[in-house]
């Protein structure tokens, strides 16, 4: 439970920082954050306490005390994921910051209507 | 399988040719820009090649990797998803050959390589029947696009990709939310399982779910209030990816959205909902695309007022609906693809996007005028093209059980195609009759562009004036949406 | 039955440009007895139309200027046909009441287009006037012709003399219509106060300014003709027509002595108070009337 | 048969086509084409002289058939339609050679031919798809041919595309409540559902659908478009759009009044007044505002097409008011009056065409005197006003006289005093355009002015031929009118080849008589003024001037402000301006979509993520409701 509670707290103030914060950097972060609680959620998901890695190495693991393994795939992938787009969002940033001398997003308004 | 054909090569061909391209980019660079023609060109025979089957048997599977499903990820084809995968293939082929003419700053072999990757995403997002694997499409996509958005590196473009990266990864977030709670709450990951598995869930479960895959689907999809990066994005990229863009992409997400919502969410007070979306997408899609001075800004407003019209068809929950949702689905990549490749020549030969500097290229540039004034007449829905059937079709489906919520919302809809005239007619009064600047030499645009958009036109002008075939496939589809054989289908064929 | 027709049809003009001419003559010593004058011989007129139709030197601006005036007689000739007087309707089932107010109209296209080519502005302003003018009586005209067409069931104007016949005079059915047409019939002769489109110190005689010679001597004589169908046409919808040719005279002269009285005592309108004129008073008891008829 | 229902609806479009690739080749190659397939196109409506053809169906969408159907009174308009097209054409060949780019040429005959054949297909549907579908295509090809005329016309046509598709769409909503009604748009299966159907709801139809019509036909308060669209297109359109094009709306009022409802039903709906059913009887008014109004504007005008605009939307509004009054006599009249308006208002705007292709103006007081110059254009001018005017022998006054007859006799007397004051009103404004074009003083700058080419006179005598041929015999028109009413269930009316005898209307009328009469009254009156003294002829400067002396360099012409006092008259009623309400309401709403559009896309990246974290707040509160909304 505490860690789907903490899963949704990161997401939330993922949120929050993107919501509120001005700073590209932190905006990224806020990003991030939010990735980090939907790792965390999916990785919750399959968790089960005091469980075994869904492995047959030894004979006599019980399969009901197994980790889904699923869950650990998808985030894989998911991290995967979210690494590429941290690297965009920073390559976006870096020509921000060329461009616009600044990283108030408030200041980035060259686009509107 | 039989007949050779393999819906994986859909996906698996063109991610081959990304390699390629990055491959060759470090020695042999003359060949990069025409790889994704070749990529696509398969893409094509492969899409010919299914076409019997699907039509005759409803549905493709191929499943990946050696397991069955629903443990193993395959890729389902059915009606609608190769209506969508077709015209992404075709896009992307045409797309492809414009951009040889096009696309003249480097660093090309990234230009190319995330071109093919973004078509791949799209058509994989249409043909997949795993869930997960749709997020894993949508994340390439979306990465793709924001690279693309960004590629000219000025200063609109790359804040626009910022935005959009920043909207798009909330959105791809929220959309994982939601299917780990579908996950969750079933343990399976395939559609058609989901399907059957979700029907012991409530509706709050569920709710709580499709609200967060609405979310995120809803911001690619560009429905209001979550569209806001589209009107920056599409003007910001290069005009062979807005085509993209606007003409499949969105309707990529959207296809996810009513194949997600057909399949699980089948309820009624959810539909309802999507019809306030619709509506609500529709008038500030076409409303605001009236006021832009920027062409393609303006395309990308008309572009959310049609998703919003699509989406309002779709959200009628009857088969009349979804018929004509699919066929305005069709028009609209069609014709909307046509105008952004169109505007592009344009904008290369006169190096603006302001709508007042297009005065007077009726003359100039002969064949871009006329195809720009087809297209533009197709998405007005003024007969004979194609536009006026679905749009017939789906004022005809809305009214089918009359009241008073349903006749205001035919109003509204009739009100913003109005609006849509005058925009259109605004545009071209201007293209034909306006007064050219002083000395405007200017000629028609390169080869590639003239033949990417000219096959496109004529297609468009095809299925204008023969719209018999489509209108009965779409009727099929939309039987199939109703009855949800695509469950039954995958069943049968072994999709589980 | 046809020589009779024919002879008729011959006799008609004649008979209605005598009555015309008449009236001209006597008004001429009316007027000048009201105003204590001796006035001029009393075949004045006749002197007056022989000395212009008889003029050696005559000139023309152009094809449709000589042309005016015959239309315009031609068009007078035609009306006179259709209007039944004292029993003789030669003409009257080939054409309505309806189709009369238009034959009319023939006439003074004639006279409007001979005049516009005479390329003087102020028969051009002449012209301006009549045909405003015409629009202003126009609307009590039509509302009393309704009103009188309602009453009687029929357009046509032979029943509607007939329907009047033993003293059921229209004039004692529908008194207020009665009044507004002559009204109406004195504005279409354009007599004082209605004088404003000939004006001759003002616009040099309007439409006319150019004529000289036998065009003027034609327009004379499609005058009399103007005055007579105006009159009978009132004489008809008004006072029941007449059996015989005297009877219909003197009913006739009876209306013009009244016209002559109000001529010499008014002033001049201006053409936009002459058309307000028209379109309030007249045209209110017109409605009044009408209504009257329509709920009977 | 059937097939040839169908080229017949084709031949126009192929010619099109044809034309405008024919153009690439030589300019003449494609003259040649839309002469003929333009000439084809109403050679073959002569087949269907008196045919009915039930329907044929020549296509299949969304399970309703597509239907096309003749009767004779689609005949008439399809005579209408065709006739005028090939004329037009004709015209059109030497007025538009003075356009020096050939592909806007190219494009132009290409157009001329669509609408022809969009208007053919509006008037043989046979269901409401198929009408909406040519309508359509109707609106958007004339709007390329209006626009077609330089600067000012854009704005015109604009104007005039965005009314034709709010009416358009308004007449779409009403076929799409059809549809779900009665799951077929043939007019006879809408005719039954609407047999069956709540009197609201047929109420509601025929709103819609006279909206979509009254604008096209340019009934008040719906005509703004279209003193600007007729009087900026070009000169070969003005005929089109005025003569033809208007009376599509009118046809359509037609068959929505009497093929798809009947009086009858429509009298059991609703109150009557006047014995007209309450509707009707709006439509009525509407129809009788339109014919004073815009008579009186019509008096005020300055320019010579735009005069004439005018005075289509008042011609159009005997039409209209014909027609609704639902009686034999005035649906016959109405019909017959859409035949002569045709007619007259093709005429006039051919030879206002004539006038501009020489002297290249159309504003009334820089003209005069061209009588001398053009006397062929002259007469045909006085034919064509005459008819208008409603004066006998010409066709325009028997068919108003059919009108008026018909209101008479329903006791509409409220109406017919807005009709008379019309007609009268007209003879002022037609007046007007002879004076100020044609007599009056000669400028020096037109000394050299010269009637135009053969091409563009014929045109303009075939249908000054047919204000004659109409006017004296107007039973050939009635005979394709009344069989045709027949078809639509209304009682015959008694005529013969020269009118109509005592008991079809309150008065007998025999055009005979009146034109022979005139004739005769016209031989004698010009004997007896070739008996007496010939005249000398002087020129127009030999004028009385109160003492000046007239010269060249003098204007001495009354044209500007032709009816001034007149115009002082009215002017209290013509303060009101329809379209500056409408003005002010799209500016309105434009200041308003600026303003809160502004407000939402802002470009700021913290609101739009504002939005979405909104959308899941409001997610997040309907699942912590449980769903009990519902």
């Amino acid at each position: 439970m505490i860690y789907y509670i903490g899963s949704l707290l990161l997401i939330a103030v993922g949120l929050y920082a993107v919501l509120v914060k001005s700073n590209l950097i932190k905006i990224i972060i806020g990003l991030n954050f939010i990735s980090s609680g939907v790792n965390l959620l999916i990785i919750s998901v399959g968790y089960i306490n005091n469980g075994t890695a869904p492995i047959f190495s030894r004979l006599g693991l019980n399969p009901n005390t197994m980790v889904d393994p699923i869950p650990q795939a998808l985030t894989l992938t998911a991290i995967v994921i979210d690494a590429s787009e941290l690297a965009l969002a920073v390559a976006f940033v870096v020509l921000l910051y060329r461009h616009y001398k600044t990283l108030d997003i408030k200041k980035i308004r060259s686009l509107k209507w | 399988m039989v007949g050779g054909a393999h819906p994986i090569l859909l996906i698996a061909v063109p991610l081959f040719f990304v390699f390629l391209i990055v491959f060759f980019s470090s020695f042999f660079k003359g060949i990069v820009k025409y790889l994704p023609i070749i990529a696509f060109g398969i893409n094509l025979i492969v899409i010919y090649q299914l076409i019997p089957e699907v039509l005759g048997k409803g549905m493709v599977i191929s499943t990946t990797a050696g397991f069955k499903p629903p443990l193993a990820i395959d890729i389902v084809v059915d009606r609608l998803s190769l209506i969508l995968a077709a015209i992404g293939s075709v896009l992307g082929f045409l797309v492809a050959i414009y951009n040889v003419s096009y696309i003249d700053e480097e660093p090309q072999e990234r230009y190319y390589a995330l071109f093919t990757l973004l078509v791949t995403g799209i058509i994989w997002m249409v043909v997949t029947g795993d869930i997960f694997n749709l997020f894993v499409a949508f994340e390439v996509t979306s990465i793709a696009a924001f690279g693309l958005v960004g590629f000219h590196r000025d200063q609109g473009a790359v804040e626009a990709g910022f935005k959009y990266l920043v909207m798009g990864s909330i959105g791809g977030g929220m959309l994982l939310v939601g299917i780990i709670m579908l996950y969750a709450a079933t343990g399976t990951l395939n559609m058609v399982d989901l399907a059957q598995k979700s029907v012991h869930l409530t509706f709050g479960q569920k709710f709580l779910a499709y609200s967060m895959i609405f979310i995120g689907l809803g911001i690619e999809g560009a429905l209001f209030p979550l569209n806001a990066w589209l009107p920056d994005a599409h003007p910001a990229a290069p005009s062979s990816v807005s085509a993209i863009l606007s003409g499949i992409m969105t309707t990529a997400a959207i296809y996810a959205l009513y194949r997600l919502t057909n399949l699980m969410f089948d309820y009624k007070q959810i539909y309802t909902i999507l019809l306030f979306f619709g509506l609500l997408t529709l008038i500030f899609g076409e409303v605001s695309a009236y006021f832009q001075q920027d062409i393609k800004r303006m395309l990308a407003y008309s572009t959310i007022g049609q998703t919003g019209l699509f989406f309002f068809a779709f959200a009628l929950d009857s088969a009349n609906g979804f018929q004509g949702s699919i066929m305005q689905i069709i028009n609209h990549s069609v014709s909307k693809a046509l105008l952004f490749l169109v505007t592009g020549g344009m904008i290369l030969r006169i190096g603006s996007r302001k709508i007042e500097d297009f005065a007077g290229l009726g003359r100039k540039m002969k064949f871009s005028s006329f195809f720009l004034a087809i297209g533009a007449f197709s998405l007005m829905g003024l007969p004979p093209f194609f536009g006026f059937w679905s749009k017939l079709k789906i004022i005809f489906a809305a009214l089918q059980n009359p009241n008073f919520f349903m006749v205001a919302s035919v109003v509204i809809i009739l009100l913003m195609s109005v609006v849509e005239g005058a925009y259109f007619f605004k545009l071209l009064q201007n293209m034909y009759f306006g007064k050219p600047a002083e000395n405007l030499q200017i000629s028609e645009a390169p080869a590639g562009i003239l033949i990417s958009f000219t096959i496109l036109g004529l297609i468009l002008i095809f299925i204008s004036v023969y719209p018999t075939p489509i209108i009965n496939l779409t009727h099929q589809v939309a039987n199939d949406l109703m009855s949800k054989s695509y469950i039954n289908i995958a069943l049968r064929l072994g999709g589980l | 039955m046809v020589i009779d027709k024919i002879f008729f049809t011959i006799i008609t003009p004649i008979f209605a440009f005598a009555v015309g001419l008449s009236f001209m003559m006597i008004k001429l010593k009316v007027s000048a007895r009201i105003e204590r004058r001796y006035g001029p011989p009393i075949i004045q007129p006749i002197y007056n139309i022989l000395k212009l139709l008889l003029k050696e030197e005559n000139i023309s601006h152009g094809v449709i200027f000589s042309l005016g005036p015959v239309i315009a007689l031609a068009g007078s000739i035609l009306t006179v046909l259709f209007i039944p007087y004292a029993g003789i309707k030669l003409f009257t089932g080939s054409g309505d009441l309806i189709a009369l107010m238009y034959i009319m109209v023939i006439g003074s296209l004639g006279m409007a287009l001979g005049a516009g080519e005479s390329a003087n502005p102020n028969a051009s302003i002449g012209i301006s006037r009549a045909l405003t003018l015409m629009l202003g009586y126009d609307l009590p005209f039509v509302i009393i012709i309704i009103s009188v067409v309602l009453y009687y069931h029929t357009t046509n104007l032979a029943d509607i003399v007939a329907a009047q016949a033993h003293g059921h005079w229209t004039l004692w059915s529908l008194p207020l219509s009665a009044i507004v047409g002559f009204v109406v019939a004195y504005g279409a002769l354009g007599e004082h106060p209605f004088d404003i489109i000939t004006a001759p110190h003002e616009v040099a005689t309007g439409p006319m300014v150019e004529y000289g010679g036998k065009h003027l001597g034609f327009l004379v004589i499609n005058h009399a003709f103007h005055i007579y169908i105006e009159i009978a046409l009132f004489v008809d919808l008004f006072l029941g027509g007449a059996t015989n040719v005297l009877w219909f005279y003197v009913k006739m002269f009876a209306v013009f002595f009244i016209m002559m009285l109000f001529d010499e005592v008014y002033p001049r309108f201006k053409i936009d108070d002459a058309v307000r004129f028209f379109w309030k008073w007249p045209t209110i008891v017109a409605l009044i009337s009408l209504i009257i008829v329509l709920v009977k | 048969m059937n097939a040839s229902l169908e080229l017949l609806l084709a031949t126009p479009f192929i010619g099109g086509l044809l034309a405008f690739i024919g153009g690439k080749v030589h300019r003449w190659i494609r003259n040649l084409i839309a002469i003929i397939f333009s000439f084809a196109t109403a050679f073959e409506i002569i087949g269907y002289y008196n045919v009915t053809i039930k329907g044929i169906v020549w296509g299949k969408l969304f399970g309703s058939d597509l239907i096309l159907q003749t009767n004779p009174i689609t005949w008439l308009f399809l005579f209408i339609v065709t006739s005028a097209s090939f004329l037009i054409v004709l015209f059109s060949i030497d007025d538009m050679r003075k356009e020096e780019d050939e592909l806007k040429l190219d494009a132009y005959y290409m157009y001329l031919l669509f609408v022809e054949g969009a208007m053919v297909g509006i008037v043989l549907a046979g269901d409401l798809i198929t009408f909406f579908m040519f309508w359509e295509i109707m609106s958007w090809t004339s709007y390329f041919l209006i626009i077609h005329g330089g600067k000012r016309s854009m704005a015109a046509g604009y104007k005039y595309i965005i009314m034709s598709v709010i009416g358009a769409y308004a007449m779409f909503l009403a076929m799409a409540m059809l549809y779900a009604k009665a799951h077929s748009l043939v007019y006879t299966d809408v005719a039954n559902v609407l047999l069956h159907s709540s009197p609201a709801f047929v109420i509601w139809t025929i709103v819609l659908l006279a909206i979509g019509f009254f604008v096209k036909a340019a009934v008040m308060p719906l005509h703004t478009w279209l003193p600007d669209a007729h009087s900026e297109a070009p000169s070969p359109v003005s005929p089109l759009l005025s003569g033809v094009l208007i009376k599509m709306g009118a046809y359509g009022l037609f068959v929505v009044l009497y093929g798809l409802i009947s009086v009858k039903l429509a009298g059991s709906l609703m109150p009557s007044v006047f014995s007209t059913p309450l509707l009707l009887y709006i439509i009525q008014w509407l129809a009788a505002l339109s014919i004073v109004l815009a008579t009186f504007l019509a008096i005020m005008q300055e320019d010579a097409k735009r005069l004439l605009a005018y005075s289509s939307i008042s011609q159009i509004g005997y039409v209209v008011l014909g027609i609704a009054t639902g009686t034999s006599l005035g649906v016959a009249g109405g019909l017959f009056h859409a035949l002569n308006h045709a007619i007259f208002k093709g005429l006039l705007f051919l030879v206002v065409g004539a006038v501009i292709y020489r002297t290249g103006t159309r504003n009334l007081s820089e003209l005069g005197g061209l009588i001398k110059k053009m006397p062929f254009s002259f007469v045909a001018l006085l034919l064509g006003i005459i008819a208008l005017a409603g004066v006998p022998p010409l066709n325009g006054f028997v068919s108003k006289w059919m009108i008026y007859e018909a209101l008479l006799q329903k006791k509409e007397v409220f109406l017919l005093i807005m009709a008379f004051v019309g007609s009268t009103g007209a003879f002022l404004y037609v007046y007007r355009l002879v004076h100020s074009i044609f007599l009056g003083q000669l400028p020096k700058k037109y000394e050299n002015v010269k009637d135009v080419p053969i091409l563009m006179q014929i045109p303009i005598w075939v249908l000054a031929l047919l204000t004659i041929v109409l006017g004296i015999m107007p039973g050939l028109a009635m005979n394709v009118i009344v069989k045709g009413m027949a078809f639509f269930g209304f009682k015959p009316i008694a005529y013969n080849l020269f009118g109509f005898p005592q008991g079809t209307a309150m008065g007998a009328l025999t055009t005979i008589n009146i034109s022979a009469g005139l004739a005769i009254a016209f031989v004698v009156a010009w004997i007896l003024f070739i008996l007496f003294p010939k005249s000398r002829k002087v020129s127009q400067y030999d004028n009385y001037a109160a003492g000046q002396v007239v010269t060249e360099d003098l204007k001495y012409n009354y044209s500007y402000g032709f009816y001034m006092s007149f115009s002082r008259v009215i002017k209290p009623i013509l303060k009101w301006s329809i379209e500056r309400v409408y003005n002010y309401w799209v500016e309105a709403a434009k200041i308003f979509g600026d303003y809160y559009m502004r407000r939402i896309y802002t470009g700021n990246l913290e609101t739009y993520n504002a939005y979405i974290v909104i959308v899941i707040t409001l997610a997040a509160a309907f699942v912590l409701l449980g769903g009990k909304i519902w």
